[in-house]
């Protein structure tokens, strides 16, 4: 063990994104960070990724639209939200007092509604990069198709990156054969990051009324029920590319933070673990110090990627 | 205003009767900014299954160290924690939501609860009595679920009446049978217990013009207005988002028809 | 509530495999049935799915070869197996006094593995049924490739159809975009069932060591922290295809096993629930009947596929 | 060999130092049929996580109805145990594996016990009991975990040598140091603790040209020899599967190299 007062150095960059520490909240999951100002010291973090955004608002899925599953749960919100206009007018206020990077999550139905709400989120103050979600399972015309094949994930990643000088960061559907492939053609289309894992599409039925759990039948599957896939995904995504790799998937603890960045990870999100246990990131920030302290190690940068392998 | 995540300490649980127990707890900080009609969701087991927390309305509430839960046992939430013990700790987070509205001054009003649904109404009716005529009518499938709340509601000063699926106790039937004899001198109705009961209470007052409210329920998942899973379908095609919007919202924005 | 004495017929149809009800246990988590002698009655079950079996035996990965993850586990056996001459010798025996079906999962590295396989087990006394692995994660050379590439499922299924008289059911992977796709590849090429899902790839790391926990690094996720996607995939199959699907994935319990049936299953497999709970398998035999009765009806086979849709 | 899926109720929970505990359970089936160095595979949790039973060796069994673990809490499962109340139930699978294997008539036994591997090794002791010197040295990082368990071996007339990490029992240092002096009049060992504990008292035994038995760890997902996970690196390149060959196997049959 360490000496007790090493300096430590929580800082690592995602491309040209600089953050203070590698622990940001994973969209949908955080509402527009308001939600949870009282619960967590919000400027501790290295991060917040907004709930995803489109060009105009938007209803969302009719109720029920979540379920509890072992260890895990299913949503179908349908992308519910207040639209880029209402977003930057009524939620960004409040974002730039948070005193940690905001970042904007985007969703559309075309490759012109990325780019143009790309356009629209860049100048506005206080926003730090945009995610590009092309993977959410849970709106029939959404990005479902973009997040399964390497070419229309690479169109969108390029027209993103036309649009904005913000930093992209697109984020990887796991419902794939081939995750490695995705991440290859959304680096060569020009992401400055790749975070994962977005949910996994799943479905829960109620064996007494015989009726889909969910009005929308199908959902995604969030939670440490997908830890495990999603550690293995990271593991292979950061193996094979050379941008960095957010973590996301059942993050709820220090000790699974820490096992994403020795997967390779530069940074991590919390999703679900934001809802039963609102304090995770602040404590998790705190952890992976203390970590680092236990382990020797002065610098979280120094540990991303260090999985020891072999006998 | 403030939320906290709070770890509080079971002083008692008493079972009330069948399935229906009764939590104490002390939690200074939620029970310090804790209003009617509010919830907490409380983490009911201490590894990951099941994992989210399940929200219970304030029952009671002493204003400053220590309130209480009513807990009716349906599944495996309610379980762990009808089989918790004094001493124990229990993580809350709260108070959540939007409470109730207080009526028009020195006005008459009917508390209508049903089920569990009697919960979040005795802390309204402690925080109620005032100078005014405070009608209370408890249903429930029988009477054993009723009779200790029916007193404390009578000691606070309250009209109660009773209706019970199999007529043990009070009026055999639906406890919004008795309510049209109420209205004419009430000014508001406040209801809580199942959807059903609840758009019948919504009718009635609509009928007879009498301002209503009602606390309703969604499954959630963070209770913080985060996640948008706590839908319901409200008036105009809109959706409300219990957590936030309610759980007490005013009868008119929620569409009973769907 | 229907009459308490409704008789209820408990017989599903495999194609042509007949089974006395639907409930059989999953490869590789049943052993070769002797294991569970005493704790189940195997005359009770619908069958047993044996531990996967190749041509020679296999001595399996080194250790550690499981971990748990939340509300599941990981495992990288490696397909151990005493291989198809010792297993028709030793396990067989026991195998044919069970009085149940008896169906054998059989693995390869080639397709002409698979097809010689396939040759040795016909005309075997007691052998009802193969179910075809072309799915397992934990071996390099093993079925990934095949499981995950429609026209390489389509293959082994046609060379297994022409080298058995045996009912062929292939057993699926669910490490892929296009799970349907993939169904109706081993539907067209002659499968008379399909059973889903083997284990999803995943992988755990120990934070104080920063080493992978398995030896294989990666490994399979089975338990009910997987049952969302297992239960999604059924019915996305169930609904695409006109041949018989098995359900499996983290059922436990009779509400478990009920879901599958609702979502399109004829049969289900009990897998990684034998492990915490071997009791398991006759309890959802009992537990389906009482379900039946419940809901007033007389037959398994008319609820299956019966999920409610709609308003 | 029958094995049982079987309730137990859980009489007592003695805490005989930090972090250890003994639990007494009623186990009618699997107590009648155990013998020592068998274990049990037990449910730590109502619900699904953590999912996995534990593996505990039978620590003390009185042959008809009441069997005893030792506990060393952990982890999650084990705290959960170390958790539970007299009158609880508690799932068990058992007696499972093999255990010890007799020595020779009237000759001298050693038994070695590095920390919570002690636990198998009392129920041995007890069935040893027979005109016949067993030695038993007991290691562990403190005294206190030591002084109960060695009282309880000496009263059933063994010889007890104890060594600690710290040095408040008996010899400072680790217990193989006691091993050497007592190899010339024993006929056998047996050995149970942390895999290089078992590796020095192989190894010295091997030396000494006296039989040693060891009792393995392995992770376990059935304990009942299903699902192949088990697996300690054997003789001869082959693996052996804890849960089947062992627990208790011939020192001889397990690969210390790797
Ligand atoms: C604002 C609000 C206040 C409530 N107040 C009380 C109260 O004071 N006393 C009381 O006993 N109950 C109350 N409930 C209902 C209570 O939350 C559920 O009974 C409880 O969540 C069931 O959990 P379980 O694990 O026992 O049941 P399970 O059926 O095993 O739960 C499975 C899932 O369904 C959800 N769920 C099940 N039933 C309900 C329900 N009726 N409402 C919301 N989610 C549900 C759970 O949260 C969980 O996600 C309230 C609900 C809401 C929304
Ligand atoms: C045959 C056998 C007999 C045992 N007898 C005893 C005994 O009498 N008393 C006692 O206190 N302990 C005994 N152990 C060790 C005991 O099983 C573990 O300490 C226990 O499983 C840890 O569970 P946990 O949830 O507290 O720890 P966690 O670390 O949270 O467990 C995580 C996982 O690791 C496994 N695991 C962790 N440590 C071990 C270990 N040392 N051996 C096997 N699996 C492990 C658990 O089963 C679980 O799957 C025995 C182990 C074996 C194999
Ligand atoms: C309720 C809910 C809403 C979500 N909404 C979004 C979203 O709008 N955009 C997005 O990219 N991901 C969304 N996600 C996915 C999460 O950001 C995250 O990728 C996923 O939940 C896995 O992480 P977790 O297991 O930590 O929750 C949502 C997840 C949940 C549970
Ligand atoms: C330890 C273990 C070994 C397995 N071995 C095999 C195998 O040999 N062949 C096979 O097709 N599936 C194998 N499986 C997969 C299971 O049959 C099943 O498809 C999977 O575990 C999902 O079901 P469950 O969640 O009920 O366990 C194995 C699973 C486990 C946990
Ligand atoms: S419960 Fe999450 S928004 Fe209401
Ligand atoms: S624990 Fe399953 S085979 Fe040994």
């Amino acid at each position: 063990m360490a000496a007790l007062n090493l300096p430590i150095d929580l800082s690592v960059s995602l491309g040209p994104l600089a953050l203070t520490n590698p622990v940001l909240t994973a969209s949908g999951t955080f509402g527009y960070a308001a939600e949870f100002a009282h619960l967590v010291p919000l400027a501790r973090l290295g991060g917040v990724v907004v709930k995803g955004i489109s060009l105009a608002p938007r209803p969302g899925n009719p109720p029920p639209r979540i379920v509890e599953t072992p260890c895990g749960m299913l949503n179908a919100i349908g992308l519910e939200n207040v639209g880029a206009d209402r977003f930057i007018a009524e939620k960004m206020p409040f974002l730039r007092t948070c005193c940690c990077r905001v970042i904007v999550n985007i969703l559309g139905d075309s490759i012109e509604e990325y780019a143009v709400l790309a356009e629209r989120l860049t100048g506005v103050a206080g926003i730090d990069a945009l995610e590009v979600n092309i993977s959410c399972p849970n709106v029939k015309k959404g990005g479902v198709a973009f997040g399964t094949v390497p070419e229309m994930a690479a169109t969108v990643t390029q027209a993103v990156k036309a649009a904005t000088n913000l930093p992209v960061i697109v984020k990887l559907s796991p419902n794939v054969t081939d995750i490695v492939a995705m991440a290859r053609a959304v680096e060569t289309a020009g992401a400055d990051a790749i975070s994962l894992i977005n949910t996994l599409i799943g479905m829960a039925i109620d064996a007494r009324t015989r009726r889909p759990w969910l009005a929308n039948v199908i959902g995604g599957l969030s939670g440490p029920a997908i830890k495990p896939v999603a550690l293995r995904m990271v593991w292979q995504v950061a193996s094979a590319v050379k941008i960095p790799v957010i973590g996301i998937g059942g993050i709820a603890t220090t000790e699974d933070a820490v096992e994403f960045l020795l997967a390779g990870a530069t940074a991590i999100q919390v999703g679900t673990a934001n809802f039963f246990n609102p304090a995770a990131t602040g404590q998790i920030v705190d952890g992976i110090e203390a970590y680092l302290r236990h382990q020797g190690e002065s610098a979280v940068r120094d540990i991303v990627g260090s999985l020891r392998l072999g006998a | 205003m403030p939320e906290y995540q709070e770890n509080s300490i079971i002083d008692t649980i008493d079972r009330l009767a069948e399935n229906f127990y009764r939590l104490s707890l002390r939690a200074p900080l939620i029970a310090s900014a804790a209003r009617p009609g509010q919830f907490v969701m409380v983490s009911c087991a201490p590894f990951l299954d099941p994992l989210l927390r399940r929200p219970f309305s304030i029952h009671r509430c002493n204003g400053s160290d220590t309130l209480q839960l009513l807990i009716r046992v349906v599944g495996r939430g309610t379980e762990l924690l009808a089989r918790c013990r004094p001493g124990q700790s229990l993580s809350l987070i709260g108070p959540l939501g939007r409470g109730f509205n207080p009526p028009p001054p020195a006005s008459s009003v009917c508390l209508v609860g049903g089920g569990i649904g009697i919960a979040p109404l005795l802390f309204w009716a402690e925080r109620l009595k005032t100078p005014r005529r405070c009608t209370v009518l408890l249903g429930s499938r029988t009477g054993k679920e009723l009779t200790q709340l029916a007193a404390e509601f009578s000691q606070l000063g309250c009209r109660v009446e009773t209706a019970t699926d199999d007529g043990s106790l009070g009026h055999r039937g639906l406890v919004t049978d008795l309510l049209a004899a109420h209205l004419p001198t009430a000014a508001k109705t406040y209801a809580c217990g199942p959807m059903p009961m609840m758009a019948a209470v919504a009718q009635t007052c609509r009928d007879a013009k009498v301002a209503c409210e009602v606390s309703l329920e969604a499954h959630m998942a963070c209770g913080l207005g985060a996640c948008l899973g706590c839908t319901v379908h409200g008036d105009g095609g809109r959706y409300l988002h219990v957590c936030k919007n309610g759980p007490v919202v005013n009868a008119e924005e929620v569409a009973w028809q769907r």
